[in-house]
């Protein structure tokens, strides 16, 4: 069966919430509105006011009420219309949720999945267009998960709801639209993916690409690009999961390949690709490494409008493509 | 040679107070000429928002677009109590904020088109605008946030002495953001010269007021601090209290002025706009309401203008924004170098 | 065999109201048994936070430390208008809030050494106490941030439909926070069962609330939400005032109750507290105000109790929190694996 | 002569609103109280209730003022008591200062400094111990400095000061008290420091060690106790600026010893360590590698209250000698 991400997102909260009645949903919009992006389309009519709740627009109160609600049992998807937005509730993220259980030595527990868009959009400029996977990657306490496929998106945001921890799930708006193909078993109720792996999208010996959400795609695009134009064969990891993070599938890869190249929408600085690259210090990568780890990252600019700045601003095809032949010295 | 001017008489609940003495007598005085001008203002902004709708379907616009349509008295009508010195903050919805301050059609569209002689050069996009030469400061697209900044802006009118005042529009939406109370609280305590408008135009996105809050009498949000309501879409009235917003905030403190108005249109071009509103109330609004009309009827009914002079200037502003788009089509995309520049001073 | 329970008359300005049609009688009634156990609790908690503010200077408690020392009335009369099932939040001043949601002296005093037998095991210290058992959600050190997740835990009272009421408790300094408006404005929009407690002790650190706010009838602070102010340092006041708003809480939805009560120490251990007030002040409110203080005198003028049995029972007290911090001092440390747990369930 | 962190940074934020009277100072107990931690001492008395500003507890509200002052020519001080409390206003730190000058178009400019204590101080648990280099230092449009010595603290803040761009100023709480020389050179009304510049603040030849903020005094103890026991020359290098980053001064010092090791108090994940060790990639300092790069951090944990789990979450003097060892396989 085929499906859109739109359409996987929608299904594993609609699923989860049919599961286990402590599931609820909330946020700007999400339900008379159907979801400023449609993701909870269909919901507040299935399942009523009491579980698909409109709030008014106030980030850092809601979301530390969601947070009330999880540690008191509930397991609240808590959706942020953008994740541009949870910068004003980044503070309910961090100290009231991913530091409760710790803080408490072991008896708070807040199963919450804070969930929306992230990273740029198209068109929609410096405020609304900023990658949060480093920030919220960083902090202990919490996961961090960012699909790129239709499987992806059920399988994770089904495995974040389950989860007993606190799990940040970055969409990508450019995403929602996809069709994919999906296996029988991803269409399974119970359905998950584990949070911590990643997945080889695409195997190869000469060079491998981590990426992760939107720019998988673009990475398995650059990877025919460059099998056809240069008869290199790139292996391309999708990450999947930012927190944890999979060092051991990135290190057998570059044992393999020798050569690694990592591609995020983010800014260059303190970001996926820096804690790819230094990892690979700690993991024996290092000992593999032919030739320097190459980072196709978004600009270092607050992302502009204009087309023709925001095409330079945000990896394209060509960008990862680049990147790989940098890091194989091809001209 | 000017005519003289004559008095216009305003509906009995034109005005609502919160904690404030002084009444707003229920009639005004207007010219031709100024009408004329009211006239003129307003007609460009809805003319210009229009053909930004039209240019987002050719797609030479991209991304989200908030039109201004049917809230046009609102910042015409503040302006008038207004010089540059003062400073303007808004949201996203800021086309005409732009306008009214001083800025032009053409930098408007060619920003909305992504052009480098844009008003923010193509960086900006519709929710950027800005004019820092006539201190209007934006554009902010963080609901809620240009509140705290705009209190900051009637920090330094303040600090430097300098008499000026500082407006801080915002939405009914907006309004249930915590800090914009917490800069209720710091103007009120500090007493800073700004006046918090609340363009309550009944929805933030699909929601109506009513669904976000109980407290939807905006102008009273201040509790402590003083409130004015205002018909929001009769551009005299808004001049009133504005003018008496200004000398208020000018040597008493903040207040806010809730304007009573309405969005024709949906949320952004994404949006119909239908779903969570009826055709027909959106249709009364504009055919008994509408801040243009309101004017056009004026000019007419004391003979000020013939239909056929008004139908002419609106020809003529129709022809004024075709030039810029022309222009702005032609104009160039930003130089590539744009991209690094603009990071640091 | 319970004695007779008897009157208790209190002075007129005992409670003012906001928006709430049902008044409190100025009186109400107690017994001897419950007069010497209010007094035994709000005495352990004096004990207590001296003890605790003994082994800061012994350097065996380290960091932050908020003493309660002035506000027992509060949570002792509260807790009386509550069962486990109801849940409670407050901010880092939560050493009695925990110990009145029926923790031990043992596991506050252990946790402020930082012992593995700790109510927190050691890892979260003075500012975060925890009783998951007794729904007691702490202790957050972030000032304001507790407020909206207390208006959650009454989400998840209403969602479970399970008759329960939240409290959350914030300070005079909180209450300027946006997100604590926030929280009113979702509370009262959904009619969550949750009453907000203002302990008004007159000051965030060393800034008086009127130094803050021009606001600071902090009960009438959630404008169209109801609130009531009681005397803080009365127990009995304070009890009927929290079955009151529980019972409001419960049926009609939130609403705020402001406690005039007063903090005898500085803000933490390394504020001496009197560069921004006068000792006068402060040893007044201790003559005359004190919540302890007034309990002794209703038992000795009823001849419930004499001085030499209450002192008797301080004495008692006392050696039992002595043991306490016997025992804590020789317990261990956590074990050292423990840096690692509870990072993810 | 010689000075505590604090009067450095009492005197150089006098002297700044000595010098341009559209500086002022703002931010929670900083004038009737001398400040939280005391490092406006003495200004209020001095300057009035006109330049040194109470606000009530309201971090967005205030910053997100302070911001609108600096948009208006003012060049507003904008004291965090703490760091921690900068994530309840971190929108307006990003949103409305960052990207102000890049989304106008350079119209709109901010000269304002965000400043106070960051990272751990001691035994004040998880909430109020975090580190926020990284986060800050992944922005573009923002400056972000860490002075360590005295000298640091005159310099770099009286830079930020100056400073047309927002600059955020992480100080450390256990700093304040410490006291160091300082130059006659330092003492001057005009001493600036350059931000983006680090110094080399011991040379050795054997391993580079850099490190920021406090974690540079034990970086030099822990130096000291290197050569001693075994015989090893450290290299010790302060940032003094997160961002920009001195990519040169490591690098030269990488191709001279050929060791790296990062110090930072902070969580591994995506941290300033991360950063350092992936530019090595990019700087050719990669190629002078003869080991991989050793990050010391804190622990991938909340902080944790009890004193002997304290000291295993933040990086000691012990943490980092093992750091040298590992890197340069001393047993
Ligand atoms: C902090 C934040 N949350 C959510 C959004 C998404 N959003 C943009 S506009 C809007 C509605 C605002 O409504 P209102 O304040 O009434 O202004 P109006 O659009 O009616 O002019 C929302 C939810 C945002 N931009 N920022
Ligand atoms: C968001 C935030 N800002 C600042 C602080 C520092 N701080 C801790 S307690 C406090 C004063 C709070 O006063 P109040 O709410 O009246 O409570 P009280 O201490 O009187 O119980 C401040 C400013 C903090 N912990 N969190
Ligand atoms: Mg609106
Ligand atoms: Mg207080």
């Amino acid at each position: 069966a085929s499906m859109t991400v739109r359409d996987a997102l929608n299904s594993a909260i609609d699923e989860e919430m049919a599961r286990d009645d402590k599931v609820f949903l909330m946020g700007e919009e999400v339900a008379q509105y159907d979801g400023a992006y449609k993701i909870s389309k269909g919901l507040w009519k299935k399942w009523g006011s009491g579980r698909v709740i409109d709030t008014p627009i106030t980030e850092m109160g809601f979301a530390g009420m969601a947070v009330g609600a999880g540690l008191a049992g509930l397991r609240p998807i808590c959706e942020f219309m953008t994740f541009n937005f949870s910068m004003q509730a980044i503070d309910h993220v961090v100290n009231s949720a991913a530091k409760a259980l710790y803080m408490s030595g072991g008896q708070l527990t807040c199963p919450i999945v804070f969930r929306g868009p992230n990273g740029a959009a198209r068109a929609v400029a410096a405020q609304h267009s900023q990658d949060f996977a480093a920030w919220y990657g960083s902090v202990p306490g919490l996961k961090v998960v960012a699909p790129y496929s239709a499987e992806d998106a059920r399988g994770l945001l089904k495995a974040a709801i389950r989860d007993n921890n606190p799990v940040v799930c970055l969409e990508n708006e450019m995403m929602y639209g996809e069709t994919f193909e999906v296996s029988e078993e991803a269409l399974s109720k119970d359905f998950i993916l584990p949070i911590g792996k990643a997945k080889v999208e695409r195997a190869g010996k000469d060079v491998t690409i981590v990426a992760f959400s939107r720019l998988v795609g673009i990475a398995l695009n650059a990877a025919k690009q460059l099998e056809t134009e240069y008869g290199i064969q790139a292996e391309v990891i999708n990450l999947r999961s930012i927190r944890p993070l999979d060092r051991e599938t990135i290190t057998e890869s570059v044992k393999k390949t020798n050569h690694l190249v990592t591609a995020e929408e983010g800014w260059p600085a303190f970001g996926v690709g820096s804690e790819v690259a230094a990892s690979m210090f700690e993991t024996g990568g290092f000992d593999y490494l032919d030739a320097p780890v190459v980072r196709v990252t978004g600009a270092d600019v607050p992302v502009p409008y204009a087309i023709n700045l925001e095409l330079m601003a945000i990896p394209q095809e060509q960008s990862i493509v680049n990147g790989v032949k940098k890091a194989l010295n091809v001209k | 040679f000017a005519s003289k001017p004559e008095q216009f008489t305003f509906s009995e609940n034109t005005y609502s107070y919160h904690k404030l003495e002084n009444k707003l007598p229920l009639s005004t005085t207007s010219s031709k000429e100024e009408l004329l001008s009211l006239f003129r203002s307003m007609s460009v902004m809805r003319r210009m928002e229009m053909t930004a709708e039209a240019l987002y379907k050719e797609k030479l616009i991209r991304g989200f677009l908030h039109v201004y349509n049917g809230q046009e008295a609102v910042v015409t009508g503040f302006e008038l109590a207004l010089t540059k010195k003062d400073s303007v903050i808004t949201a996203y919805r800021d086309h005409c904020h732009y306008l009214a301050r001083g800025g032009t059609v053409r930098g408007c569209l060619s920003e909305l088109m992504g052009k480098a002689e844009g008003c923010a050069k193509g960086k900006g996009g519709s929710m950027h605008m800005y004019s820092r030469e006539n201190n209007f400061f934006g554009g902010n697209g963080i609901v809620g946030a240009q509140v705290p900044v705009g209190a900051g802006l009637a920090f330094a009118h303040k600090y430097n002495k300098d008499g000026g005042v500082a407006l801080a529009y915002y939405g009914d939406g907006a309004a249930n953001q915590g800090q914009v109370f917490e800069a209720f609280n710091m103007a009120h305590l500090w007493e800073l010269p700004v006046v918090f408008i609340c363009e309550n135009n009944r929805y933030g996105m699909g929601t109506a007021s009513g669904r976000a809050t109980k407290a939807n009498e905006f102008h009273k949000r201040g509790d402590y601090m003083p409130g004015l309501r205002v018909d929001g879409m009769n551009v005299l009235a808004v001049r009133e209290a504005a003018k008496y917003a200004v000398a208020y905030a000018k040597t008493k403190g903040p207040l806010i002025v809730e304007c009573d108005t309405y969005r024709y249109a949906g949320h952004s071009v994404s949006d119909p706009g239908i779903s969570y509103r009826t055709k027909e109330e959106r249709d009364s609004v504009k055919e008994l309401r509408d801040p243009i009309e309101a004017v056009r009827k004026w000019l007419v009914e004391r003979s000020w203008a013939t239909e056929a002079e008004l139908k002419a200037i609106e020809k003529e502003i129709r022809a004024s924004v075709e030039a810029d788009v022309e222009a702005g089509k032609a104009a160039p995309f930003p130089d590539p170098s744009e991209l690094a520049t603009d990071v640091y001073v």
